[in-house]
């Protein structure tokens, strides 16, 4: 295969988590200076060691494994910001709470390499398993409304939605066929046999 | 050596190249969380080269179908990317100020980021040719969809897999069973083609309104919703940009 | 469950025999049809695989009543508790039940095959559910061996699972898989 | 039931999938297929034959007897089973060494020695022509690109200035090959140099 049979079968984690680091923007603090800097994906800089500065999350990551820079959390990487999703998340059991959509990659991109940027941790990291897991549990709840024709899921973030995809586009594509009108062969005696006369037999 | 349209003379050093599309400034981060979900939930509307290359590879990976070849956005990264690698390579030699290796690191990383994104999405693109190389074949409206280079590399897949088989199997069988192309009595054809009602993960940009789904109901997409759904059924919102694959 | 014809699952499932009694009177290939002798009388007992029985039943040389997996018996089963029947011990060991019901579907008359595929479709939803709960149990694991504390590694619920069920399972399995040791994968080292 | 040659192959190619290996090529059982899709046509043509009343063409040709029709019909779908059987056998194949070609950079030299012993002949002339249309098609990005380098996992080997402090001389790294003067500085990825910084040949520079 020119591509595994596993990726085209869906997107890889590690290949959502290069996306989430592609598209998202995030503040950074810079220890250095260094001029304006023109990339395909955009311009970024000048970098002033005293002033935060908006730069994708990749860039952010680069500079912050030189040394160069610390990072700034998004408003919703804190303790109370995700104590309270996840209140929001246990209070209302039919919805999943809105979370940036990819908020599992982001998370651990800053957990990995700028756990020292993120007031406690510790606290925020398991605050993400227990979201996670509640998250968890609703979608099992939600897969028996599966049916052949739709799901609606709104509110699901991207990671939760790739760990879902093999499993459930097949698991709809059973009951396509299961609920589908029959596969009748139109062949009728003589049709079969006329095919096989006129085949110039 | 093809001749990628390379972009106007760069060097970013001194912040002068000139992409022919600067991205806009992105839309800065909205401090307050709740005050709109909505940005916390749609990635920052950027325009930038590799932001389209993302949503053309996410659209591949995700459809059943073969989509139209993103030419024009490949030739204008293939350019870039050419004229950095040439860049990079003159500044590694004659020694370049400080300033000059941070920038070359951020660079060096962006066009390995970039160049695997170019590669993943050709070599996704290549699997369902060469899946479906047949029926693409004898059907001018796929073909249109290939860039040149996809469309040779199809006829001759096609005529390299049917000539082993014909070595293998039909050619050593009665003359009217050596038919690669039958359609069979229960309507299945030996021509494969991409499975449109497969489902799909969709996420709405915006509100669409209701649609028709195959047993007549209709279901109301709203923005920011995520759908599991047949491909099929939202293929046109989908090309129309109103909804995203995900 | 997929119909393309390069598939050779879709050719393993159409394998399966289906019992069924000649209308007619047939000489010299007896033994092609799974009988005994060679020449066949109308009322002879033969089975015949799903490649070819849906064309003879159409033409009306044949006569066949619902096979053993799909009798009142199973669907008594299955009303009871559809997660609780080991559906490989009804199709054998590598055997499609929702295919083959599928295939028997498409040669019932109409109310028949209705009836049936409501009771296919059910219990795919009834059981589907658990393949993901299993899966994501033991393909989330972080012991190598995929067994759980109590050195349970699902063979048994797996054993009970028809072919397309297992290819489910395995689907949530890998997904599982690869999510869990993306969250354990550290780029901390490189710091 | 002992399992018939047809059932043979399908279950070849599920334990092929199952355990992502190339099986040897089955020339036997292939060649019992073909041969028993002659008899049963052989069966077929004659039985059309007989059925035909010679001399007859004025009128609609009759309907030969139920018997020939079931006989005629079978043997029609079983051929064309059995031909279906085939085919996805040796596609199944075809497929496998793709992706076997593909994870060897199409490298045809490299993968041969190996598999070599498993192929049928056109098989072996087939992954030859797929690797010749692949590097042509190759050949249209390799001023920029190589797409036949592994994909499958996005970049994050991440690049670091070094400077040279014992003698160290060419290295082969995934950017090409690199001839690490003592006192020089390069940028290299990290991931190709982790030995020689752990070694004390390297050493980064901020």
């Amino acid at each position: 295969m020119a591509l595994p049979a596993n990726l085209m079968r869906s997107p890889l984690p590690a290949e959502l988590e290069f996306i989430a680091l592609q598209q998202t923007d995030i503040l950074i603090r810079p220890h250095f200076s260094m001029g304006k800097i023109r990339l395909l994906s955009g311009s970024y800089g000048p970098f002033r060691a005293t002033a935060n500065i908006e730069v994708p999350l990749w860039v952010g990551k680069y500079m912050k494994q030189q040394g160069k820079c610390s990072l700034i959390p998004p408003v919703w990487l804190s303790v109370e910001w995700l104590e309270e999703k996840l209140r929001q998340e246990i209070s209302r059991p039919e919805e999943f709470a809105p979370l940036p959509f990819r908020f599992a990659e982001i998370a651990k991109v800053f957990l990995d390499i700028a756990a020292d940027d993120v007031p406690s941790p510790e606290r925020v990291r398991s605050l993400l398993k227990d979201l996670r897991e509640v998250r968890q549990a609703k979608t099992r709840k939600g897969l028996a409304l599966l049916d052949e024709m739709e799901l609606r899921m709104t509110g699901l973030g991207s990671m939760e939605i790739n760990e879902l995809r093999p499993f459930l586009t097949r698991a709809m594509g059973v009951m396509r066929v299961l609920a589908s009108e029959p596969e009748v062969p139109a062949s009728t005696a003589d049709n079969t046999f006329v095919t096989s006369m006129d085949d110039g037999w | 050596m093809s001749d990628w349209p390379t972009l106007p003379g760069g060097s970013w050093s001194n912040g002068h190249s000139h992409l022919p599309s600067p991205s806009p400034e992105p839309a800065a981060a909205d401090a307050d969380a709740d005050a709109d979900a909505d940005e916390l939930a749609l990635d920052a509307e950027r325009a930038d080269a590799v932001t389209l290359l993302v949503r053309a590879w996410t659209g591949e990976r995700c459809a059943p179908d073969v989509r139209a070849f993103e030419g024009e956005l490949v030739g204008r990264i293939m350019g870039y990317l050419d004229a950095q690698a040439k860049l990079i390579g003159v500044l590694k030699v004659d020694g370049a100020s400080e300033e000059d290796h941070e920038k070359i690191g951020l660079v060096q990383m962006e066009m390995d980021r970039v160049g695997w994104l170019l590669r993943s999405y050709i070599a996704t693109r290549q699997e369902k040719l060469i899946r479906y190389a047949p029926y693409i074949n004898a059907t001018p409206a796929m073909q249109t969809r290939l860039s040149v280079a996809e469309q040779t590399l199809v006829e001759s897949y096609q005529q390299i897999f049917e000539e082993s088989l014909i070595r293998d199997v039909v050619g050593n069988l009665p003359e009217e069973l050596q038919a690669l192309d039958e359609v069979l009595p229960d309507g299945r054809s030996m021509v494969s083609q991409p499975d449109l009602d497969k489902a799909v993960f969709i996420r709405a940009k915006q509100d669409c309104g209701p649609v028709l789904m195959p047993d007549g109901s209709s279901l109301e997409i709203k923005k920011r919703g995520i759908h599991l759904i047949s491909y099929r059924v939202v293929e046109q919102l989908v090309l129309r940009g109103e909804v995203e694959l995900t | 469950m997929d119909a393309d014809y390069w598939s050779f699952e879709s050719c393993l499932a159409e394998q399966a025999r289906l019992p069924c009694t000649l209308k007619l009177d047939v000489e010299g290939h007896g033994h092609l049809l799974g009988a005994n002798e060679s020449d066949l009388h109308v009322g002879a007992k033969v089975s015949i695989p799903m490649w070819l029985a849906p064309t003879l039943i159409l033409n009306d040389w044949l006569d066949f009543n619902i096979p053993p997996p799909f009798m009142q018996r199973v669907k008594r089963a299955l009303n009871a508790n559809a997660r609780s029947v080991r559906l490989s011990t009804l199709v054998g060991n590598g055997g499609e039940w929702y295919g083959f019901g599928k295939l028997v579907a498409d040669v019932l008359e109409e109310s028949q095959a209705k009836e049936l595929q409501a009771v296919l479709l059910t219990t795919f939803k009834e059981r589907f559910v658990d393949l993901m709960d299993q899966a994501q149990h033991f393909g989330g694991i972080p012991s190598s061996a995929g067994a759980d504390s109590m050195g349970d590694t699902g063979a048994d619920f797996r054993e009970g699972l028809e072919m397309t069920e297992r290819e489910l399972f395995l689907l949530a399995q890998e997904s599982a898989k690869a999510v869990r040791l993306w969250y354990e994968s550290t780029d901390r080292k490189e710091h | 039931m002992s399992t018939d040659p047809s059932q043979a192959l399908l279950l070849e190619c599920r334990r092929s999938a199952q355990t992502v290996t190339l099986l040897p090529y089955n020339a036997a059982v292939v060649t019992t297929l073909i041969r028993q899709i002659h008899t049963i046509h052989a069966h077929l043509v004659q039985s059309l034959r007989s059925a035909a009343i010679p001399g007859d063409e004025v009128g609609p040709t009759p309907t030969p007897p139920p018997a020939v029709m079931f006989t005629s019909t079978h043997h029609h779908l079983q051929i064309r089973r059995l031909k279906r059987v085939l085919l996805v056998y040796h596609s199944h194949r075809l497929n496998m060494l793709r992706g076997m070609l593909h994870r060897a950079h199409l490298s045809v030299t490299h993968l041969l020695p190996s598999i070599r012993p498993l192929l049928s002949p056109s098989e072996l002339t087939f992954i030859r022509s797929y690797a010749q249309i692949s590097m042509s098609y190759r050949a249209e990005f390799i001023d920029v690109l190589d797409i036949a380098a592994s994909v499958d996992e996005p970049p994050k080997g991440m690049w670091v200035n070094v400077r040279v402090v014992k003698e160290v001389g060419e290295v082969i790294t995934e950017g090409g090959v690199v001839d690490f003067r003592k006192g020089g500085r390069y940028l290299v990825r990290r991931g190709d140099v982790e030995m020689l910084l752990v070694q004390g040949y390297l050493e980064v520079v901020d």
